[in-house]
């Protein structure tokens, strides 16, 4: 077991004609993930590394029964991808596009949930069952099977700690990056809740950033409802306020959303927070032997 | 993207908002044209992208022609937390009876649109809402569906207002609502809204701020940035695909991801060194891309030393490490450069680096400690 | 028992500081339905046949608790009024107003229908358990409690057919006027299924117009789900192709939504279909003791 | 409320569909200059409220400004199902390589708006809607959301539309949603909509519905009304908030409730009688309300006797009865009237009515009856 992907996933590529598309979708089959169609307007009858591509979303889930859907096409045209996907029945959209206009991503969100469906993204690495299912743009090889659940609002920071955590012989059960978006479909609480019910993971890490209070809302969260020890690292502690760091999502405004308020709070909900990525692993360890 | 209070309220009275009226002077005897043009008291407001213009001296009324030069003598040129007026708003001055705030944001947590409304206008809301947060009545616009009329109403009466002013106040709350859907801003604000002696309703300050990633169906307002409040070098990093933000620091950093970018800033300063930026390549990092950042973080006369942290995902170790070595036959570089690799190729990246004469170290902790030493003349 | 409204109704009056809503609250009081509260926006204070009047229905909802709206306000402000009824959890709000624009009420109804709520007309009479409570603008004493549950999509229509059925001494559970509109809350089919449901109702008259397909689509309804002895009237057999009669649905148009084409349906679904409304209580009492 | 052929298409233009040029004439000689200027073949289309103006000889070929007068004069004039012929529309000729359907109604099952499409464009949609139903492919918008660009291009992949048309085919399927929702529409229709020879999407003819009810906030649609397309009486019955339709009988019908009025002319038929007009006077049934009815119905020669049909409900049969009283005095009536009474205060108006010389009935089949006998000429 694991959370959202696995060997039980069928997956649709949006977009996969497209340069990154295509590159990923490669790369996702390649991993062995099970990529059942890919998704570009005009260019049905084509393949991708031997994924049959169709016209629209409707047709290719009418032929194969894909369950997740992981959309690359470009910003403007992302949230109509994720409406397409949901209204088609799918039950799980992983948007990796990034540069999503933010008023755009409001009502997708609220129509996702109203449909029932789980959005993951925008912006966002993807997420990965290590061994089982790859569905995102993460480089599949840093990850190993095991027991640790790890959920990120960053992509290369995720790997740094992902890497690490193997390196210290911690493999993982499913690794998230949810996206630094100010709205994105899923949030911290979503995945703590899915990892605090998976059988099969035992310990969680979790990578926030500045900006936002989602991890502030994910530490009354861990308080009150997660049992399993965690392990964090909250990056931007030297970002000045009022600056975008890259992610839309970092900024820090009216004294809220810093590091130090983070760091605290997850600390109080009892989660060893590392003051450097190398550091999570043994924390993690320390919080599993206590 | 931010705009000047005058930008934003010709977006407004677009819109329907009824605002102040207003001439926009770069010079001091515009500013007093423009005083006797609108006739009687008038106020001079300084056009910077920052707040507290009012405490920095920023605004100031002046009672004819005379005092209105005066007054733009006094604030052109002014600096007020870093930036510099080059412009002032010269605004017919009103008869305030009442002030109120009304403003349109993201409501993160609840991810929808947040309409908010208090009877403490005129002053700064954040503090409102820190000290009294009871006083800022707050309603979410449907996702979907947007903003209702009657949550228009709600909203005045939540504040208290007499049922007659309710229908003006209401216009004016869903007039904020559209623009912010239909201009793509991330953040609309009216403070103070007033209400004058003849009982009419009128924006007196206003506020937009835009979402940089719908820009592109917005040419219009693409067209009221103004170039003098922006950060050239940041510009130019955002036009190569780079974020850039600068810093105070001697530590220049050169990193693959938003994420990795901070946490490596972070590391520096553990390690007892002040990063000089924050900047992200971005997912490419191809040789033009890193021969950009080199040039972006060189350009900084306080730099030292630079920190390169790329930890190959998707981009290849190798491919980076050509790019460094290419970037480097381009742009001279003549301080220390630590480079961090990790991830896919890294191996191979690193040859590549010491044949160019660069050593790559494994983690980023290691390399922090390097380039801070580095920073401060030891070996790197 | 009785369907929708009865004596646990507890009603609030949007617009009853109008003409149209003072009036009809007043006939309300009168024939003693529960009428909490009323709302009109800057008329808080006052007050309309002794119930309490507020500024929104969001005060009137928290001071009074009403579980049912009835909306008499202009055409242009009803959509807007529907919308404050449900999202301040009104469970059931009934539109009286006539001439509401068919594009304003689609959004309307799929936000009822997600909010769980139920909303009956626009452009209706409004509903009646005769005894308990008349929530509608229909006359009051033409009707008599007894076992008969009526369904109708026209007004003064229906107040024939109940003085029929009550002159021939059949009471009513219930009497709905579901409204002519093209876009209306509340079907016949959803009235039939809660008749067919309602242990007080023995028997049930549906009265149709000529118009869309709300009748096929009931007899279809009929045919599979209701038990109970039914007669029908449907008005417009002489009325032109292509023309309106008054009712914005009341057009026929390519053939389709004929009179003759809904009794054919109606009665192939065993439906004693009447010729004039005065035969209907006859009808009835047939199909009663078939 | 209709619009001509030419009005929907400057609409749809408006709206971004590509529409075919033409210009509207009124005369022979200006449908010629039209011709010329146009050049080449042109269509000339009878504009008229009206379907089957290709059947009926309202759509002519015309290959120089000669033959275009010829047509006009044949065309201008004629009549159309009823409706007489006052412009044409001189239409530029096409190179017609596909002929498609689009349009955009109400889908009232689904209470949805559906945009429908046809490869059978050209011929009539109700035709292949009844006999080859698989040929049109339909698609219901999102009722919060809209019709999603994805819906649109599903609709023309649909179609089985080549890869590099469906761009341009979805474009204008949500151009015309778009319309249909801006513009407060019952019916967006292009038929045929056709691929040129050039492999260009082209809007060949355009039709356009409006909803009465919202007309209010398009007073530039209401601007379009043709009042020579609509039946004066009709008209001038709507603005007293009276539904009014003229009928062929010779019972004249006043009656309150349009459930009621459509019962009371079927009850009319049943005893033997033929209705002249379907009547209904609306809610409040005043004096001066009672009395514009009936001037509408004794305005018809053919009337030969009124019934008028009252159920009292909200409306009191006293005042109802006063109403006809006084309109009496008013109106000159000449034929025999046969009123039925029922419901609120019916007695008390029957004793008025029998004071002003009056009888009411008690039953609408009664009433029916006697109104029969009375307008063959029997004793009512």
């Amino acid at each position: 077991m694991s959370i959202l992907v696995g060997n039980d996933t069928r997956l649709l590529v949006q977009g996969i004609t497209g340069r990154e598309g295509s590159f990923h979708a490669t790369q996702m089959v390649e991993y062995g993930t099970n990529v059942v169609a890919g998704v570009t307007p005009g260019k049905k009858g084509e393949t991708v590394a031997g994924v049959p591509v169709f016209d629209t979303v409707e047709e290719a889930v009418r032929k194969t029964n894909p369950n997740t859907s992981i959309i690359y096409v470009p910003a403007r045209f992302a949230p109509d991808a994720i409406y397409e996907a949901v209204d088609n029945g799918i039950e799980l959209v992983i948007c990796i596009t990034e540069g999503v206009p933010v008023n755009d991503m409001v009502p997708v969100y609220h129509l996702v949930k109203q449909k029932g469906a789980r959005l993951i993204g925008p912006n966002c690495p993807g997420l990965i069952t290590p061994g089982e299912a790859k569905v995102g743009i993460m480089p599949g090889f840093i990850h190993e099977p095991g027991k640790v659940g790890l959920v990120s609002r960053s992509g290369t920071l995720t790997y740094e700690v992902v890497d690490a955590l193997t390196k210290a012989g911690l493999g993982q059960s499913t690794a998230v990056g949810i996206g630094g978006d100010p709205v994105i479909g899923t949030s911290f609480v979503d995945v703590l809740e899915l990892f605090q019910n998976d059988p099969d993971t035992e310990a969680i890490v979790m990578i926030g950033v500045i900006g936002g209070d989602d991890e502030e809302t994910a530490a009354t969260f861990i308080k009150e409802h997660v049992t399993k020890p965690m392990a964090g690292f909250i990056a931007g502690r030297t970002a000045p306020p009022g600056k975008r760091m890259g992610h839309a999502g970092a900024i820090i405004s009216g004294g809220s959303g810093s590091a130090e308020e983070k760091i605290a709070a997850l600390e109080a909900a009892g989660v060893r927070v590392a003051d450097s990525p190398s550091k999570v692993p043994g924390l993690l360890r320390q919080a599993m032997n206590a | 993207m931010d705009v000047h209070e005058y930008q934003a309220a010709e977006l407004l009275a677009k819109h329907g908002v009824p605002v102040n009226p207003g001439r926009v002077a770069s010079t001091p005897d515009e500013a007093a044209a423009a005083a006797s043009e609108l006739g009687g008291t008038v106020a001079i407001k300084a056009q910077v992208h920052s707040g507290g213009r009012g405490k920095a001296g920023g605004i100031k009324l002046a009672h004819n022609p005379e005092e209105a030069k005066a007054a733009a003598e006094a604030i052109l040129g002014m600096d007020i937390r870093g930036h510099t007026v080059n412009k002032v708003l010269v605004a017919k001055g009103a008869d305030i009876v009442r002030e109120f705030y009304l403003g349109v944001v993201l409501d993160r947590p609840n991810r929808k649109v947040l309409i908010m409304a208090s009877a403490e206008g005129g002053v700064d809301i954040e503090e409102v809402a820190r000290t009294t947060p009871e006083k800022i009545v707050r309603i979410n616009a449907d996702p979907a569906l947007g903003f209702h009329s009657y949550q228009a109403k709600e909203l005045g009466f939540a504040l208290g207002l007499r049922a007659d002013k309710v229908h003006g106040f209401a216009k004016i709350a869903e007039h904020l609502y559209t623009a912010f859907i239909k201009e793509d801003a991330t953040l609309v604000e009216v403070n103070p809204l007033i209400l004058t002696g003849a009982g009419e309703w009128l924006a007196l300050d206003s506020k937009m701020s835009f979402d940089d990633n719908a820009l592109y169906r917005h040419k219009d307002i693409e067209g009221l940035r103004d170039m003098a409040e922006e950060n050239e070098t940041e510009l130019d990093a955002r036009s190569s695909g780079i974020s850039f933000v600068k810093l105070d620091g001697d530590i220049g950093c050169i990193v693959n991801g938003a994420g990795l970018a901070m946490a490596t800033m972070d590391a520096v300063k553990l390690s007892g060194g002040e990063p000089a930026n924050f900047l992200d390549v971005g997912g490419g990092a191809s040789a033009s891309q890193v021969a950009k950042a080199f040039s972006l973080v060189t350009s900084d006369p306080n730099v030292r030393a630079i920190l390169i942290n790329i930890f190959g995902g998707i981009t290849r170790g190798d491919v980076v490490a050509d790019g460094i070595r290419e970037a480097l036959s381009q742009v001279d570089v003549k301080v220390p450069i630590v480079v961090r690799l990790s991830g896919t190729n890294a191996e191979e990246g690193k040859k590549i680096l010491a044949e160019a004469g660069l050593m790559a170290v494994d983690t980023m902790d290691e390399a922090a400690e390097q380039v801070v030493s580095a920073a401060s003349g030891q070996a790197a």
